[in-house]
């Protein structure tokens, strides 16, 4: 099996301070894997690396064999890896369609001059998103929030609009930042479940950043766990609840959250 | 388009070429005509301005892009001996090509600090057409002919100015026909897809970018359209004036478009025309007030600002909807 | 309850102050003067001091009983308009003129709105008086533009040839501010010193308007040695900096400049620094000023509680308007009977000692009579008040 | 050279105090306050009417400006800015508050005070004379070491006072502030009257050179605006750094580049817009202010 995603060596320093150092890891294709590791690990540096949202110091990221790394993040977004904040980053007064719909521009075919002109590409295009927002809405059960404004919605919302979002762009790897933070038990649950259907009925390969163990536990394929820039374990979420090393730096560190 | 817009679209253009110029000739107010002219322009560049803050920029240098929009005017036509209507479109994309050479560096820069320097382009426009010798410098450029005859295929579109018998009304009707044209571009970019990202560039541009859009080309091509607004009304100005000075366009020019599109409110698209009118016919009007012109004017504004901060037109705005 | 009580009283003093207004004139026929300049921002003083003269004279013509025209007393009313130095304001305020079927407008203050409004103007058969010096305004086909002052091109050259025959002033040096008016007015100095025969040894350093420190600027001036520093186009607000900055750089040469002064801001700003700078004036020294213009001053100093030496070359342009008409009464409506009366009309110049006329001039620099001809009397400061160095006339 | 050098210390000194006013409000309210210009133009009037018509000591009138500034800034806010804020969609709309601001001064100044130029006579007289290496008059020293006394004072406030911690924390994090038991409205009141009262002082200590007219507000204010784009708007450090820059750039600006004369400015500006373009945030500036 080849791997979708190829994460080699990448490391990354702020002035005196590696976030990343060297880390490596393949991501399969319709794959779920989870990054771990206590706070301050470089989780979502690590992220923003992928995603090209920072430059690396060395090391590359490879899609399909394709460097992507330190390409403009539009044109990362463009090849098909697309990102979700980890703050509740959402086209504030824009309602939930029309943020999905703005978020359809890589499904575009006619340009912005024919859009403003209004050409019949411009118009299918047009009632392409709008039905495969509504098609998406429908996906992730937010048919009772569909107009509602962006800025009036609770946060759990919120995170299921940022996946919505990172799903209108037809992505081929999807990097979910923290998508259950914030969320009560049967929140957790539902999305869970979606992240699922994402990649069973979809097939978006999925890559997620997570704090919440049990979830994590649940939902992964496979895991990485990080801790101060490393890479330290890698495995299924059972090897990596035997591993020494994983247990060791969680509970090394003040948080402890692990829950296992 | 529903019945609604189309029927409001109707009335605005009536009111416009139909009701203003009866309104002029019976009420004997020919001096409305230029001050309508000004608004129409002014509120062109202004529309400019309001594109930039669209996409999350201050823009506080149109200004700049006026005056230069005026000396390719005019010094094509005085120098080069091209036709007045020939000028007015290269103006526009002179200004635009000079504003992607500007705006590729300074609209990396978000918040203050862009309207800041835009400030101070306005500035460095200024002092560009006292050193350049092709703006003639100090002693600016005078004596500029009226525009000549439009036609095509020996068809006359729109006749010689100077052989007109009412230029004030000509002018009123080209001033009023760009701002038609400019304003329902505007319409259309806002309500188009390139409007919805501009929106989004200005609501979050990390997310934008997410979800593949070329932040930075849109911002640059957001900046040249309204650069190209500046330019055309600056050029239309020199053509009225046949004179162009580099004190013409300045910095009190910059802000007042700025303010222009903030009395009428950032959220809407006739928001800047409505500011325009607001603002200068208010200052005309005021002329009676002798020299406690400023004073009431300011005092107004200051009123306005308390009660209405999100423009005038959020007047019209139901609660809780919006557009 | 209180602060309505406070706003309807101030509503109803209002109201009446405007009513009242009206009722002063509703004797006489009215003719109505127009004034189109800066009276609020930076350049303010210029246009105030323009329109406060203007307002000055209507006054006391008015209280006098009106101007006869004719057979006919008029009151004279002033229409003012405030451009805020901004030519397309300064359009507007000629449509605003032509509106109120105004003929004759004094000002623009500057170049830029003075050849904005030339179209408007000649549109309108309307004839102005700006104070800017482009020659295109005044030189045919122009016509309806008449200079309100003597221009730097005619003042410079008297002054430069007065100081080179009497003080041995060989080197001359111009520092200017970097905008139009005082740029244009720079080059039209090089040129005319040059003409003369002087050597320039500085013509580049110019300054913003709104610097607070002036000594940077005048370094490198004053390090050529200049017999003479020119101010051009000096604006009233920095002409006291310049000059202690000179002096306080130890520049011990002459300073002049062609622009108008006031003396108090002289004194307030630069004190006994300024002693010896010669500028231009109107007939507002001692031994010129008649005794009409001692009432004007008087007039004008309780109108608005204070004068300002600007105000002695800007109190003529009103007076030509009405003189004008008064010998020929057609052109109360028609400018080109005015036009046409401007070629032979002659006055008494009632500002000015002995028997000064007021005639229109400017052959020489435009090839047609658009010019009032002021006195060009050169002044110098001499402790708190201007000293007559000498007089010139321009032809 | 030395004289490059002195000049350059003394226009940075002033501009340095200009600017520290317009950052401290930026830094608390997020207002760029296009009124700066003329609160310094109200604060130089009011010296001039104080020691001029009055006949009153200089350091009285030095006082009124300050006490005047405040009172005037500390309402602004009060009635105008804070109400404003609250109750609009996107905070730049201050902006046109801020310029209504600037017009209404502009406006009251010109029938206040009338449209001439003032000032008040030398308070020190004679000029110190280094062997014409450096050429400075007593007042301009005088004014000088003032100012720099004055933004020494500012720092001190500002790092050990209890009102100047809590405006820094106000700077950082209005939120946090807020959490931390600072009355944000109270302190965001001082902060405005504590720049708008610093924007007084200058006037009142320059009209005694310089001094003072209706027109000096506008540029006044765009310069101001230059200084903290250089040291980074919103930063104390900064608001002095960029003082001295723009300054010493001047100084020397305008002696290098006097043989080329109209274009000093026009290099200063040009030079300061490619100064943004590499380093957005200014000198000392937080990213994205």
């Amino acid at each position: 099996m080849t791997p979708i995603l190829q994460v080699k060596g990448v490391t990354k320093r702020f002035g005196g301070l590696t976030a990343n150092n060297d880390i490596s890891f393949d991501v399969a294709e319709r794959e779920i894997l989870s990054v771990i590791g206590p706070n301050g690990a470089g989780k979502s540096t690590l992220f923003k690396l992928i995603a090209s949202f920072l430059r690396t110091t060395s090391g590359e990221v490879l899609l399909k064999g394709r460097r992507i790394s330190n390409l403009a993040p539009h044109k990362v977004a463009r090849l098909g890896v697309v990102r979700t904040f980890q703050e509740t980053t959402i086209f504030r007064s824009m309602t939930v369609r029309e943020n999905i719909i703005v978020a359809h521009h890589l499904r575009s075919k006619a340009s912005l001059l024919g859009f403003f002109l209004g050409t019949k590409q411009a118009r299918s295009d047009e009632a392409e998103f709008g039905a495969s927002a509504d098609e998406i809405i429908d996906f992730l059960g937010m048919g009772a929030i569909r107009d509602e404004f962006a800025s009036n919605l609770p946060q759990g919302h919120l995170r299921a609009l940022g996946m919505a979002i990172g799903l209108a762009t037809n992505p081929t790897v999807l990097l979910l930042d923290e998508p259950f933070a914030g969320m009560n038990h049967d929140e957790t649950m539902r999305m869970v479940a979606n992240v699922r259907r994402l990649r069973d009925e979809r097939g978006v390969t999925v890559l997620l950043v997570e704090h919440d163990m049990p979830a994590v536990m649940k939902i992964s394929d496979r895991i990485v766990v990080i801790n101060f820039g490393e890479k330290i374990a890698e495995g299924t979420p059972a090897e990596i609840q035997a591993n020494e090393k994983v247990i060791e730096a969680y509970l090394g560190s003040e948080d402890a959250a692990i829950g296992m | 388009m529903n019945t609604q817009k189309l029927v409001g679209v109707g009335v605005f253009l009536i009111a416009v070429f139909g009701i203003v110029p009866w309104l002029i000739s019976v009420t004997g107010r020919w001096d409305f005509y230029y001050t309508l002219t000004s608004v129409a322009l002014l509120s062109i560049a202004s529309a400019g301005v309001w594109l930039t803050f669209y996409i999350g920029r201050i823009n506080i240098g149109q200004g700049a892009y006026a005056l230069a929009g005026g000396y390719v005017s005019a010094i094509l036509t005085t120098q080069a001996g091209f036709s007045f209507w020939a000028t007015l479109p290269l103006a526009g994309l002179f200004c635009a090509g000079l504003s992607i050479l500007i705006g590729l560096p300074i609209l990396r820069l978000r918040g203050v600090y862009f309207a800041m320097v835009t400030l101070v382009l306005t500035e460095v426009g200024r002092l560009a057409a006292l050193a350049l010798p092709v703006t003639n410098g100090a002693k600016g450029i005078t004596s500029i002919p009226l525009p000549g005859e439009l036609s095509i295929f020996g068809l006359t579109l729109i006749p010689d100015f100077a052989t007109l018998e009412n230029p004030k009304l000509a002018f009123y009707l080209v001033a009023a026909f760009l701002m038609v044209i400019c304003y329902a571009a505007l319409y259309r970019i806002v309500n188009s897809r390139l409007g919805h990202l501009c929106r989004s560039l200005q609501q979050n541009e990390e997310l934008s970018a997410s979800i593949g859009v070329n932040t930075a080309y849109l911002r640059v091509l957001a900046y040249s359209i309204s650069s190209f607004f500046g330019g055309i009304a600056g050029a239309m100005f020199v053509a009225i004036s046949q004179s162009i000075y580099p004190s013409s366009f300045q910095v009190t020019d910059s802000v007042n478009f700025m303010l222009n599109c903030f009395l009428g409110g950032l959220g809407y698209v006739f928001g800047p025309m409505l500011g325009t009118l607001m603002l200068y016919f208010g200052w005309d009007l005021l002329f009676t007030a002798g020299r406690f012109q400023l004073l009431i004017y300011s005092s107004l504004l200051i009123i306005l600002m308390l009660f209405l901060p999100n423009g005038v037109l959020s007047l019209f705005e139901r609660k809780g909807g919006r557009k | 309850m209180k602060r309505r009580t406070l706003l309807k009283s101030t509503a109803l003093a209002a109201v009446t102050g405007l009513s009242f207004l009206g009722m002063a004139h509703a004797e006489n026929p009215v003719l109505k003067i127009g004034f189109v300049g800066v009276t609020s921002g930076p350049a303010a003083a210029w246009g105030i001091s323009n329109q406060r003269s203007m307002e000055t004279r209507a006054a006391w013509l008015n209280e006098l009983g009106g101007y006869e025209i004719g057979g006919t007393t008029y009151d004279i009313e002033i229409v003012a308009f405030d451009d805020q130095k901004d030519p397309k304001r300064a359009i507007a305020g000629m449509e605003k003129m032509a509106q109120e079927g105004i003929h004759y407008v004094v000002g623009p203050n500057v170049d830029d709105g003075a050849a904005a409004v030339r179209p408007v103007a000649e549109q309108n058969g309307i004839m102005y008086f700006p104070y800017a010096f482009p020659k295109e305004l005044y030189t045919a086909p122009a016509s309806n533009a008449v200079l309100g002052m003597v221009a730097n091109y005619q003042s410079g050259p008297a002054i430069y040839k007065y100081l080179m025959e009497n003080n041995g002033v060989k080197k001359i040096a111009f520092v200017a501010a970097n905008e139009s008016d005082p740029l244009s007015q720079r080059d039209g100095g090089v040129e005319a010193a040059k003409a003369l025969g002087m050597e320039v040894v500085s013509d580049s350093v110019t300054y913003q308007v709104d610097t607070t420190d002036f000594t940077p600027v005048l370094l490198p001036v004053i390090q050529t040695q200049p017999d003479l520093l020119v101010l051009s186009g000096v604006s009233p607000a920095n002409a006291p900096q310049l000059i202690r900055s000179a002096r306080e750089l130890g520049y011990a040469g002459l300073i002049s400049t062609e622009t108008a002064q006031d003396a108090g801001v002289l004194e307030e700003g630069a004190g006994e620094l300024a002693n010896g700078f010669i500028s231009v004036g109107g007939a507002s020294t001692a031994e010129l000023a008649s005794d009409t213009m001692r009432e004007f001053v008087d007039r004008y100093t309780k109108m608005f509680g204070e004068y300002n030496d600007e105000s002695n070359t800007k109190v003529y342009a009103l007076e030509y308007i009405l003189e004008t008409i008064k010998a020929n009464p057609a052109a109360m409506t028609d400018v080109e009977a005015f036009k046409a009366t401007m070629d032979t009309f002659e006055a008494p110049n009632p500002y000015m000692v002995g028997d000064a006329k007021l005639t229109y001039v400017g052959s020489t620099s435009f090839g047609q009579k658009r010019q009032v001809a002021v006195p060009l009397v050169v002044n110098v400061f001499k402790d708190g008040a201007f000293e007559t160095l000498f007089v010139a006339q321009v032809d | 050279m030395e004289q490059i050098i002195v000049n350059g210390l003394y226009l940075g000194a002033q501009y340095a105090l200009i600017a520290l006013g317009l950052t401290l409000i930026f830094s608390l309210m997020n207002v760029l306050n296009f009124a700066h210009g003329q609160m310094y133009v109200l604060g130089g009037f009011v010296t001039y009417t104080v020691v001029a018509q009055f006949g009153l000591p200089f350091i009285v009138g030095l006082i009124a400006s300050a006490v005047v500034l405040a009172v005037v800034g500390a309402a602004v806010e009060k009635y105008l800015f804070a109400p404003v804020i609250r109750k609009s969609k996107r905070e730049e709309s201050t902006m046109l508050l801020a310029a209504g601001i600037a017009f209404f001064l502009d406006a009251v100044i010109l029938l206040v005070f009338g449209e001439k130029q003032r000032g008040v006579p030398k308070i020190v007289n004679g000029v110190l004379n280094w062997d014409f290496r450096i050429i400075m008059p007593y007042d301009r020293i005088l004014i000088g070491v003032l100012a720099i006394a004055m933004i020494a004072g500012f720092i001190l406030f500002m790092q050990y006072t209890k009102a100047g911690r809590a405006m820094r924390a106000l700077a950082q994090d209005r939120v946090a502030a807020e959490l931390m038991g600072v009355d944000v409205a109270r302190y965001s009141m001082l902060g405005f009257a504590l720049g708008a009262m610093l924007a007084g002082l200058v006037g009142g200590l320059l009209v005694t050179i310089t001094g003072i007219n209706l027109g000096m507000g506008g540029p006044t204010s765009i310069k101001a605006f230059m200084m903290i784009m250089i040291g980074g708007a919103g930063v104390i450090s900064g608001a002095i750094a960029g003082g001295f820059i723009l300054g010493m750039m001047e100084s020397i600006g305008l002696t290098v580049l006097a043989a080329y004369g109209d274009i000093t400015y026009l290099m200063i500006f040009a030079s300061l817009m490619v100064f943004l373009a590499f380093r957005p945030q200014g000198l000392m500036g937080k990213p994205w202010g």
